[in-house]
């Protein structure tokens, strides 16, 4: 199924949970809001029409301009009807969640997709988004004790960590490195 | 690296080293002594042998003798169930060392193999995959000591009696050592009924051993 | 204080408050083992603690982020060509692979036209890449299984590609050769010759290894019926690349959404069989570590054959598209996945009118085939989680990013 | 801000005294002189060293030989001759004086014109303790060789078979000095016990390991007179030791502090427990068809030729053979069955927390340990020191120095039985560079559910054929010379088809694949 007729179908079924379509461009995706986003991604993972089984990945994004974090959903469909025949065709879709920036809280659909887990971790340990009912979020690439989530464009470097001095340029007040 | 870190290092390691050095000399010398003890095959008499009683030997059997008393008190007296099991592994083969004094090398070489081998790995596994952690210490309560203490000095007072109305005799002549064709015959032929029934008692205690793995599992 | 606290003191997370552990540690015999960071069989600095009960293993809970370097963070402030290097460093066993997707990736986002030689080079190193981390995997995973020389005839083949790759870009491992917009240097004379003439040798080593492990008794003892994944739990973890074709599922990116030219040749996607029929051994599962094993073995054979079809026909032209320097990234974003070695690498680029990407996120395909390390490894022997983790082919590089 | 302080102090420099200075003086000047004339042809030094060793070895017993019968049976002669007595103190009963010696060699045929020197050479030959210092030294010297150069050869086979080469730049000719010069380096390491380990235990596991395999060296016979002691339990004497050598790596798994040590051990006392009955009753058979426990008895049955070998001799023996083989792998901890030190799975098993000296300790025992039972292997079924031709085809060569040196050569004598047990270390070198190591369960099920059975069928068969070939019957004798024929032709089959294949393989022996880019590439 091509990009528009997705969009078509998740707008007739979900008219309330849906905020925003994009087609053009080089990613088709739909916005979703968080409070309806686990039955969509049910309905969207469990349809036979769409049958999106494979999660690809989860990017947060940090959108400082407006206050709001975001979530990029990729998914993706594989169909194993017969066994032993190559699979040549797939269709691929975007979903985007937005919440608030200071407490930005998204409901976790690792029951839907287990994939979901470590991304979801991921996202929480470097962007901050809280996922509600996760079953085990935890910071996954940092240290436990990290303080501040790194990705956030407004992240200020610490300057050392239990005694171990980082390397960045101390005066410049937004270090490259 | 420089020179005299070399230096250093080879001094340490010689300093180190040279502890070494008499224990593989006793080592070596209990082995020479040791084997020099041991009869060689056959009946006839062996020029080599030790003689009995001669200065050698004495001192042999008193050191061995000493290491079996000390490492069996030891096995009693140690708190850490692995060291125990070591000093068990010290006795067992010290007895070992005693049958070879007396020349009897068949019976230490089956020693050496039923227990130092094998029993004792079977000692090991239970001490370690009983789920008392290994680093236990055994401290007896008051109650335990006073009945060992109880226990002890009567089998202690029951030995002294025996030593004192045994009359001990030495066998004429160098002892030759029996060969194992003649235990073999003598096993099958006098002794075949207490030989079957070890057997047997054997077999009962494995099924029994493999039923009790069996029931915790 | 006794050995058993100092490493439940050493794990405080594991112990604290989450009950999910909380009735494990109560019986006093279980051990909690780190198979830590610094470990012979665990590829890298992968920390996995096993709460064993002897030898079996109840639970393996892997912790990553030994090698977190935020590369996404550096991505957002670096302009797509100064950031390919950093791509190289990911999953440092298939460099030109992740520079490929991170290249295509760029060039969709801004619409850039990629010249048909350049196309057909980066498919010539795509697949040549491949083969030599399939030959590290290989290697490795003898090792893992205690058989030391598949380790050196595989090295030394890797060699030999490694040498070519030195020819052609000067890098042994970590090469910035594909860029946006085509590929840095046009290939050195004499190169086509040597490529082939190491094919040709190359064909026939792939028996050796057949030989001398796949169908070794002792490796399918070890293997077969290990650590098996059903249909659609390798979908539902997000398994791709050969954990997904091990459970038997044909699937390629590079046949379902080819790029950069893959649909001119004809190559054909190899998955598991189950034990018996013509050369599986007997006792062979689908989805189990040996099939898994075994089709990275035929997927090196695929990659000759892709690459003698390419290197067959290289159409002649620059490689090179124009105006990469300042490149304007468009106000959109866009998410591409390639088929690298270990499964799909996918990159999220999303671009704001500048010329510095606003966002990259690098999918890593050996972060989602990790996941499923934790039920898999329930109640197996402990030789069997080296067994596990080696089949799924782990490079912590492109994990932690 | 404070930079992160060192909590280690370096350890004040040691002071080295005397002893240690002289040490390193004498090492420097040695090496100064010897380094040229080694580095110039040192092939051919060390195999002149080997082939002196065996000459010295041979002449030494040829020297205890001759005085035995010219000397002593002539004193015996003599009124006043009192056998040399064991107390040493008393110098009145030193049997032989030098006069004496003198006196009886003046007569003999021994040319008097080595005056008084010989004697008080000849003098101490006669004391059964002089004679045990030099075995016990050979023993010790064999014992510390043996582990160093098979740990080199194991690294130049293992290159081989892995298309590379190998150590090939210590001491020159093919890194012959790579073991010794591992030795020194394993010595100048730090000696460290890790905290928390039992301290007393973790110093003692080594030497509990090490001192059995050196204690299976007195039993070992190497030829008909070259045994240090004549045991005739040899064969459970040293089962018995190999057994105990467990002990000592259980002891070091546990006390490391280690959890993978620990692993170590308990995989070590679980595959103890599951290879020694079936290795005892693999040797078992052979014994129940030779008769005696004495290896020099099992070796004697086998001196004529080939198809006198036990491994031939009936097809029980054949397989026990290869049931003690593997059974013995597991014994030693190598090929398929090294789980106790799995690299991949417990990092390095009981001896990850060793290092230095102490773990090389380790390893010397496990070769010397794998000497040995390839030898026993080599005695009790592929006939010890007596060679391939039978020995009666040597009769007519009479008893003169020359003569007795070729039949040593020819038909037996301890080059024979080096052979052979060189050969079988050479097979299991094989195997552990070829094999990938099995499960500890795989372990377990094949040694008890496996060979376990296997050995008991062998016995009993082997008890069914030496009853009915105690019966001599025609028929009988007939079936046994055929059923010697056919084993032996297998083994010559599988003799011929190894050189068969090395032959290949040295004929069609390519350069080592260079680096494709330097050869052609123009400009790179």
């Amino acid at each position: 199924m091509a990009p528009e007729e997705i969009c078509k179908l998740l707008t007739t079924e979900f008219t309330d949970a849906i905020v925003k379509t994009v087609v053009e461009g080089a990613h088709p995706y739909v916005q979703v809001s968080p409070d309806r986003w686990p039955d969509v991604a049910r309905f969207l993972c469990d349809d036979s029409r769409l049958g999106m089984n494979l999660l690809r990945s989860i990017s947060a994004l940090d959108l400082l301009s407006d206050d709001r974090l975001a979530c990029v959903y990729d998914l993706m469909r594989i169909v194993v009807d017969r066994p032993d025949v190559l699979i040549t065709e797939t269709h691929e879709f975007a979903i985007r969640v937005e919440t608030d920036r200071n407490e930005p809280v998204i409901p976790s659909v690792a029951d839907v997709w287990p994939a979901a887990d470590w991304h979801e971790r991921e996202a929480y340990d470097l962007m901050g988004i809280r996922f509600t009912d996760h079953p085990d979020l935890r910071r996954i690439l940092c240290p436990d004790d990290w303080e501040g989530y790194p990705l956030r464009k407004d992240y200020e470097f610490p300057l050392e960590y239990h005694g171990i001095p980082a390397t960045t340029e101390y005066e410049l007040p937004n270090p490259r490195h | 690296m420089s020179i005299d870190r070399v230096n250093q290092l080879s001094s340490t390691c010689v300093r180190r080293r040279f502890a070494l050095a008499p224990a593989l000399l006793v080592l070596g010398v209990t082995l020479l002594c040791g084997t020099r003890a041991m009869a060689s095959s056959g009946g006839e008499v062996v020029t080599t042998a030790a003689e009995p009683g001669s200065l050698l030997e004495v001192v042999l059997f008193y050191a061995v003798a000493t290491m079996t008393i000390v490492s069996s008190v030891a096995v009693c007296m140690s708190k850490n169930i692995v060291r125990m099991a070591l000093w068990l592994f010290m006795t067992l083969a010290s007895v070992s060392f005693l049958y070879f004094l007396l020349a009897a090398n068949f019976l230490a070489s089956i020693q050496l193999v039923v227990y130092a081998g094998g029993t004792l790995v079977l000692l090991v596994f239970g001490v370690m995959l009983t789920n008392k952690s290994p680093w236990a210490r055994y401290t007896p309560g008051k109650l335990e000591l006073v009945g060992a203490a109880a226990v002890c000095s009567v089998l202690l007072v029951a030995l002294w009696l025996v030593f004192l109305r045994a009359e001990w005799s030495r066998l004429p002549g160098a002892f030759a050592g029996t060969s194992v064709a003649d235990l073999g015959r003598s096993l099958l032929s006098v002794y075949v009924v207490p030989f079957e029934v070890a057997g047997v008692l054997l077999m009962i205690v494995m099924v029994g051993a493999a039923h009790l793995a069996r029931q915790d599992k | 204080m006794t050995m058993a606290d100092t490493v439940l003191e050493s794990a405080p997370d594991l112990l604290v408050d989450t009950d999910r552990v909380e009735q494990g540690d109560l019986r006093t015999e279980e051990m909690l083992v780190n198979m830590g960071p610094q470990h012979p069989s665990t590829h890298g600095v992968l920390r996995v603690v096993l709460r064993t009960d002897g030898e079996m293993v109840l639970e393996a809970i892997p912790h990553i982020g030994y090698l977190h370097r935020c590369a996404e963070k550096i991505g957002e402030s670096l302009a797509p060509y100064q950031y390919i290097p950093y791509t190289d460093r990911m999953d440092y066993l298939a460099g030109m692979n992740n520079n490929q997707a991170f290249a295509i990736a760029v060039e969709r986002l801004c619409g850039l036209e990629v010249p048909a030689r350049a196309q057909a080079i980066r498919v010539v190193f795509a697949e040549f890449n491949r083969i030599a981390s399939h030959l590290v995997s290989l290697g490795t995973y003898g090792l893992d299984m205690g058989a030391f020389t598949p380790f050196l005839y595989c090295f030394r083949e890797r060699e030999m590609i490694l040498d070519l790759f030195e020819a052609a870009c000067g890098a042994r491992l970590t090469y910035s050769y594909i860029t946006v917009g085509g590929i840095h240097e046009d290939l050195p004379a004499g190169w086509v010759e040597r490529c082939l003439e190491f094919l040709d040798y190359f064909e026939p080593k792939i028996d050796d290894y057949n030989n001398l492990l796949s169908f070794n008794h002792i490796f399918v003892k070890r293997t077969a019926g290990v650590g098996v994944v059903s249909v659609d739990e390798a979908i539902a973890y997000g398994l791709t690349g050969p954990p997904l074709r091990g459970s038997g599922i044909r699937w390629d990116l590079r046949k379902v959404l080819p790029y950069d030219g893959y649909e001119m040749y004809d190559f054909d996607v190899p998955i598991a069989r189950s034990g018996g029929t013509d050369e599986i051994p007997h006792g062979v599962v689908v989805g189990d570590c040996w099939s898994r094993y075994y089709v990275r073995v035929l997927e090196m054979t695929q990659s000759v054959r892709i690459m003698r079809q390419a290197l067959a026909n290289l159409p002649d032209g620059d490689t090179e598209a124009k105006k990469i320097k300042n490149l304007k990234l468009p106000d959109d974003e866009v998410y591409v996945g390639i088929e690298n070695p270990r499964g799909q690498l996918g990159f999220y680029v999303r671009g704001d009118g500048s010329t510095i990407p606003s966002r990259v996120k690098a999918r890593g395909p050996s972060f989602c085939n990790l996941s499923i390390t934790t039920p898999l490894c329930r109640n197996v022997m402990l030789a069997d989680v080296p067994a596990i983790i080696g089949s799924i082919d782990v490079v912590m590089g492109e994990v932690d990013r | 801000m404070t930079q992160f302080s060192v909590p280690w102090q370096p350890r004040p420099a040691h002071p080295y005294g005397m002893a240690s200075r002289a040490v390193i003086a004498l090492a420097q000047s040695v090496y100064g002189f010897a380094a040229p004339i080694v580095s110039r042809f040192p092939g051919a030094i060390l195999i002149s060293a080997v082939i002196a060793t065996c000459v010295g070895v041979w002449m030494h017993s040829v020297l205890f030989g001759w005085v035995d019968t010219q000397l002593i049976q002539a004193a015996v002669t003599l009124p006043d001759y009192t056998p040399p007595a064991l107390s040493l103190l008393s110098p009145s009963t030193w049997g032989l004086t030098p006069s004496v010696i003198h006196a009886l060699r003046v007569d003999e045929t021994v040319a008097a014109s080595v005056a008084g020197l010989l004697d008080y050479v000849l003098w101490p030959v006669q004391f059964w303790i002089v004679r045990d210092v030099v075995g016990l030294g050979a023993l010790f010297g064999l014992f510390n060789v043996i582990p160093v150069y098979v740990i080199w050869w194991e690294r130049k086979v293992a290159g081989r078979i892995q298309s590379r080469l190998g150590p090939m730049r210590v001491g020159g000719w093919h890194g012959w000095a790579q073991s010794p010069a591992d030795g020194i380096k394993l010595i100048l390491k730090e000696d460290l016990v890790p905290a928390g380990a039992d301290g007393p235990l973790f110093r003692l596991a080594p030497y509990l390991t090490i001192i059995p395999s050196l204690l299976a060296f007195l039993a070992l016979p190497f030829g008909a007179t070259y045994v240090l002691r004549e045991l005739d339990v040899a064969l459970v004497f040293i089962l018995g030791v190999l057994g105990a050598e467990v002990v000592g790596v259980i002891l070091a798994g546990w006390a490391s502090n280690n959890k993978w040590s620990v692993y170590g051990a308990m995989r070590e006392a679980c595959q103890m427990i599951s290879y020694e009955i079936p290795m005892g009753m693999a040797l078992l058979v052979p014994v129940i068809c030779v008769g005696t426990l004495s290896l020099s008895g099992i070796a004697d049955v086998q001196q004529g030729g080939w198809f006198s070998w036990i491994a031939f001799s009936n097809p029980f023996c054949f397989a026990a053979f290869v049931c003690y083989f593997i059974a013995s792998l597991a014994s030693l901890k190598r090929a398929p069955f090294d789980l106790p030190e799995a690299e991949s799975e417990l990092v390095a098993g009981f001896v990850t927390e060793y290092s230095g000296f102490r773990w090389s300790l380790f390893f010397f025992a496990e070769y010397a340990a794998m000497f040995v039972i390839c030898a026993i292997a080599s005695i009790v079924f592929l006939g010890g020191w007596h060679s391939p031709l039978p020995a009666s085809w040597g009769g007519g060569l009479g008893d003169g120095l020359l003569a007795r040196g070729l039949t040593g050569l020819l038909f037996s004598g301890p080059i024979w039985l080096m052979f052979k047990s060189v050969f079988l270390l050479y097979v299991q070198l094989w195997l552990r560079w070829t094999l990938p190591r099995i499960r500890i369960d795989q372990v377990l099920y094949s040694c008890i559910q496996v060979l376990l059975p296997l050995t008991m069928v062998l016995v009993f068969g082997a008890t069914v054929w030496t009853w009915a070939s105690t019966g001599h019957n025609a028929l009988w004798s007939t079936v046994e010379a055929a059923t010697r024929i056919i084993l032996g032709s297998i083994g010559l089959v599988f003799i011929g088809g190894f050189i068969a294949i090395a032959g290949y393989g040295f004929y069609h022996r390519r350069r080592m694949v260079g680096n494709l880019v330097q050869d052609v590439m123009p400009g790179s």
